[in-house]
């Protein structure tokens, strides 16, 4: 199979389902150039009609996509980075996503926002770097981190697809990595965590750009001769239960490796889920790997230390093994 | 000032002007019985009452289709009305009805009928004025020639959101009508408080469109002035912002009284209610030789009637099922969601 | 003791401090004529220049707040509803709470948010019946739920007297409870739960507007013949691990009753810090009775089902005891 | 049209002048070293550069005290020089040393110096304003006459906060200057696409407060209009909008050449660089006889020697220690607070 750029995937898949369906519009900050990397070309293909550049004014452009979405469109709201998400937060998780509910379920809210430099990358420090995706599942907002470019296809497709709220975070740590992509129409349904290594001494749960720093751990583990299972959740809601909890009973241990912070985190839901429905096949503590509950800092050596890192996860999983 | 004639009406339809008079009663009456059926535990929580503004949300929508979209507000009673929403549906979802407009999951403050172009009430203050632009902005992509109006009081005019919502109407010339309901105060803050201008229209030249100022309590006024947005809008000329200056008669919400605090005097109260446009626009109306007393009196009749027949609809309705508190959120839906409580 | 109610307790603790600490100044809307009942009488005692009724501008004036704090003024600042917390999402969490780490500790920002109506109360529906303290944990704001009139008044003063943004989240459904309240000077300190009742074959822990129900339930139980402990974390972030770990430690199962949503909720993160920390003495699953993921709807059966309630937790509780 | 010379300029100390001119040459060349370090990966991540708009800085902060506040912007270096942030400091910063001003923890996006009354450099759009106005409003209750600055840029204009902010300001009458500097883009957007009208200091129109427009390549003209406003302030008349036209000569940040994206005229550039401040002003100096060509050379060479001095002692100072990443969260602290990661 051809292999593209993760940011290419989503591009792909963007430009694919435009093709097909009149009623997606674009819209979001500096999208036209492209300042992100997702939209290249769309202006070119699409006209000026499909693609709308705002203003500064996030709380408006995302209340906006809501009422085209309820006449009738299918806008993709593209945000250049994670904090707008806070100033937009009210249209988002009090209007967009409620909306339907309130109404008696008249109506939808087809909108798919699209995050494609999501979280932290060296230098961004305190304002720009979070991963804050808890915050939007807490609120019951549907969401996917893909971790490879093939996932980033079919997921975000399969977002668009979607006739409710969906968000897709795709991490800036992943944008330019490279992997083999179906071409033409291809969808993850939301929902289906993804096995991306098989183990059985032990579960390692990885999100987004964990994913490949996991792989690498159970690669090592795989050295002191512990197999380590790695599942990616890929849907961070609905959450995979059955896949999730199916692996942890068989491996009775499980380090949940999670890119955002920890209080509240998607790390706490998941080892609560585990606590619940793996109970019986538990044969150690439930453990997480996430951020420090700090902003991300600026400076190299702080940055490492807040963030979950490969070494972390090694070192948590080899404790583990013992335990 | 009073003003209840205004310059053409004779032109009008009677038909129309029996139309107008029969909205702002039927919003009056509907008020009140919802007061009534509140304090008798009919109903649960509280509503805010748009006792003194129907003039307001009656002339604005006199003038709009029934593929025109209304973003509303907490105080949506009289827009919903206005824009052809039936009683029975609306009673029947303030008494959590599976019946009401929105089967009982909304309340009040979330009224919507979507066949109608009412998409909701909204219990968030200014939120719903970019949803408006949204709806405004699919039809001028569509090629249609509907327009949207984003109801919001004075107090609305100082969330960010608006003035974002304004803007980008303005830039994109959206078919936008912004309709700020000046009704002098926010809960208790008086707007002369809260904003430093006499005129909150005047924020509309920040954002190169229209800004209109009208006496909300002359039905007539408003229809006009609404008229002319609207045109403008479906000319694709894009917003503007039209100030209603308008009063409520009642306390913020049915549960003001209770709560015993006092932020203006009987004095100012008795002024405006001596400009009630559903008592002065009748006796216009008589006056003028447009309408017999018989008729106006037919009008009150029916409106009383409609609202019996909405009550007795709504108590007759049964009560959704608990267990279907999980359905309905998502159109798209999968195991495991909504996540259960327990 | 004397009796008062939930919410004189917190007006006192505001008036009292505000005698001590001139740069104690309260913001908020519909704050003088005391719509949510707790600022009554401070206009009269303080003028004007201590209260200040703000336009519906939520997200300016919390900046203001954060400004005016950093100048040295200690801002109390009120919200009227729970969801305004959304519309000022960005300057709470990505403004005053981040501002001091930033800036690599320089200064401080002594904001205290008050939400005296919190959370649900029937009819409010969907977008006035969150409780989102989730939210504001997730992204490392400190944040107390007291339960009685006398934790309200302790932790209040506590929040007033700290030194950094604190939230108050004081339950709708507490308000008018009366109980035992200390006069004069009193604090409790944040991150200290209370055992509210003693027990020893399994632990409840509620919060807030749940800890009455929480009792009564653990009162039906005995009558089962089952000692049931409640604790009340009291606040919600620092996390007194040892109090809420102890008494699991000593019973073996514990049922988490929250009243915010499920996914990533507060019962999330007590659930992985038990799963972790007391893994070694859990005899059976660790259960949650959480508001379901849906905004909470109008009808009252509805609301019902939503809600986390008394007869869900004894279920609950009496399955866990055969677990 | 270029127009250095202001009105009663002659009047001014020749001391300020040369001064006006120093902090303008220390921001250009600041700038142009920091880009080197970046590309030199001295320097993680990257900056927004205030090459081309240190004239407003320039001009604002000079008629400002040590305790006046200012916010700042992501592209806040220009800021932060003028109101005396020192070079070393702020390189060590940027290098992520513990001598830097935020320890390491903050980098360009977030320095500040609380002693000098700089609240901070801020990563998003318009969220310092309505902090510039809680600072305002610490001065007013305190008596003070401090006033507060807020800097933001053309795009950060339509963000509803900054509405709010200038709404708060007006009806409390506080003591703060917002400073738009429209440099007519947010990164690629041309304001002329993002807002209908062609000054935006006429938003200062809808709360009733002054709304001032100068040209922002002129730092007497600035400083002129600053010094009004600060005033009127400080006089306890308010707020003072105040819109400065500039322009910057490189991309939004120094990553923009890499992404080749083109939204702006090679001849546009070329136009408003014949208008460079740091450039121009020290011409019209030598020119008027106010200085020497050897003194504006003194004047380039002192720059030079800070910097150079700067960036060696923000090589020599140490990296912070990663154990400490989780202190200096919280003013307050309490065991288990902030939760560590594993
Ligand atoms: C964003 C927001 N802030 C505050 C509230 C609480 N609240 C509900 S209605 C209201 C006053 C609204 O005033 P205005 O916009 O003038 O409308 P009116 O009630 O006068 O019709 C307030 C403060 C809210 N619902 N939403
Ligand atoms: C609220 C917010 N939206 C978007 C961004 C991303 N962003 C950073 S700078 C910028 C452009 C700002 O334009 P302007 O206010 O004109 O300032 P300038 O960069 O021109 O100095 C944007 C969109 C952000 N940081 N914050
Ligand atoms: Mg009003
Ligand atoms: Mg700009």
């Amino acid at each position: 199979m051809r292999e593209i750029r993760y940011l290419e995937a989503l591009s792909e898949a963007l430009r694919e389902e435009m093709r097909r369906d009149p009623r997606v519009v674009v819209i979001g900050e500096d999208i036209r150039h492209s300042l992100r990397g997702m939209t290249k070309g769309i202006l070119q293909e699409f006209g000026p009609n499909r693609i709308f550049d705002t203003p500064i004014s996030e709380a408006g452009f995302t209340g906006l996509a809501t009422g085209a979405a309820m006449a009738g469109m299918r806008p993709v709201v593209e945000f250049q980075i994670n904090a707008l998400l806070f100033l937009a937060f009210d249209q988002l998780v009090d209007q967009a996503l409620k909306l339907r509910y309130m109404m008696g379920g008249q109506g939808k809210v087809p909108v798919t926002y699209i995050l494609p430099a999501s979280g932290a990358r060296p230098g961004l420090a305190g304002q720009h770097a979070d991963h804050p995706y808890p915050l939007l599942l807490h609120m019951g907002m549907k969401a996917a981190m893909p971790s490879t470019p093939r996932d980033a296809k079919g997921l975000f497709t399969a977002a668009l697809r979607d006739d409710d709220p969906v968000m897709i975070f795709a991490p800036a740590a992943l944008g330019g990595t490279r992997g083999p992509v179906p071409e033409g129409d291809f969808v993850i349904q939301l929902g289906q965590a993804e096995v991306k290594r098989k183990g059985n001494d032990m579960t390692i749960v990885a999100v987004g750009p964990l994913v490949p720093a996991a792989l690498k751990v159970a690669e090592e583990l795989a050295g002191d001769g512990i197999s380590a299972e790695v599942v990616d959740p890929r849907s961070l809601l609905p959450i995979d239960h059955e896949t999730i909890v199916g692996s942890v009973r068989k491996t009775g241990r499980v380090v949940i490796f999670d890119d955002s912070n920890r209080t509240c985190g998607f790390a706490a839901e998941l080892a609560a889920i585990i606590a619940d429905e793996a109970f019986e096949s538990l044969r150690a503590p439930v453990k997480r790997v996430t951020r420090a509950d700090v902003p991300v800092p600026f400076s190299p050596p702080l940055e490492n230390y807040v963030l979950p890192t490969r070494d972390k996860l090694l070192a948590k999983c080899r404790a583990l093994a013992k335990a | 000032m009073l003003r209840p004639v205004a310059k053409g009406v004779k032109a009008m339809e009677k038909a129309t002007l029996l139309s107008l008079y029969r909205t702002m009663r039927l919003i009056r009456r509907f008020e009140e019985r919802i007061v009534e059926l509140i304090n008798r535990n009919e109903i649960p929580g509280v509503t805010h009452e748009y006792v003194g503004e129907e003039a307001v949300a009656t002339g604005v929508c006199s003038v709009l289709r029934p593929d025109d979209v209304i973003t509303s507000t907490h105080r949506g009673h009289g827009h919903i009305l206005a824009k052809g929403g039936q009683p029975r549906r609306m009673i029947a979802e303030l008494m959590g009805r599976e019946s009401g407009y929105n089967r009982g999951r909304g309340g009040s403050m979330h009224i919507a009928d979507l066949s109608l172009g009412i998409y909701g009430a909204n219990g968030i203050v200014g939120a719903g004025a970019p949803i408006a632009c949204g709806a405004a902005f699919a039809a001028k992509l569509n090629g249609k020639d509907r327009v949207a109006v984003a109801f919001f009081g004075d107090g609305a005019t100082n969330q960010g959101v608006v003035h974002e919502a304004m803007n980008l109407a303005a830039i994109w010339s959206l078919p936008v009508i912004f309709v700020c309901e000046n009704n002098g105060y926010a809960i208790s803050a008086s707007i002369k408080e809260m904003a430093t201008i006499e005129r909150l229209s005047d924020r509309a030249r920040g954002y190169g469109m229209p800004g209109e100022w009208v006496d909300g309590m002359d039905v007539l006024a408003v229809r006009g002035a609404a008229e002319k947005a609207v045109a403008h809008a479906r000319r694709g000329e894009g917003p503007t912002f039209l100030e209603c200056r308008t009063y409520r008669f009642v306390g913020h919400f049915t549960a003001e009284r209770a709560l015993n605090i006092r932020y203006r005097g009987d004095e100012e109260i008795a002024e405006w209610r001596k400009r009630d446009p559903v008592e002065t626009f009748p006796a216009w109306l008589e006056r003028e030789g447009i309408a017999t007393a018989a008729e106006t009196e037919g009008v009150r009749r029916e409106v009383e009637g409609a609202l019996e027949d909405a009550i007795a609809f709504a108590r007759a309705s049964p009560f959704p099922q608990g267990e279907e508190a999980l359905d309905g959120m998502y159109a798209t839906s999968y195991p495991n969601l909504p996540a259960r409580g327990v």
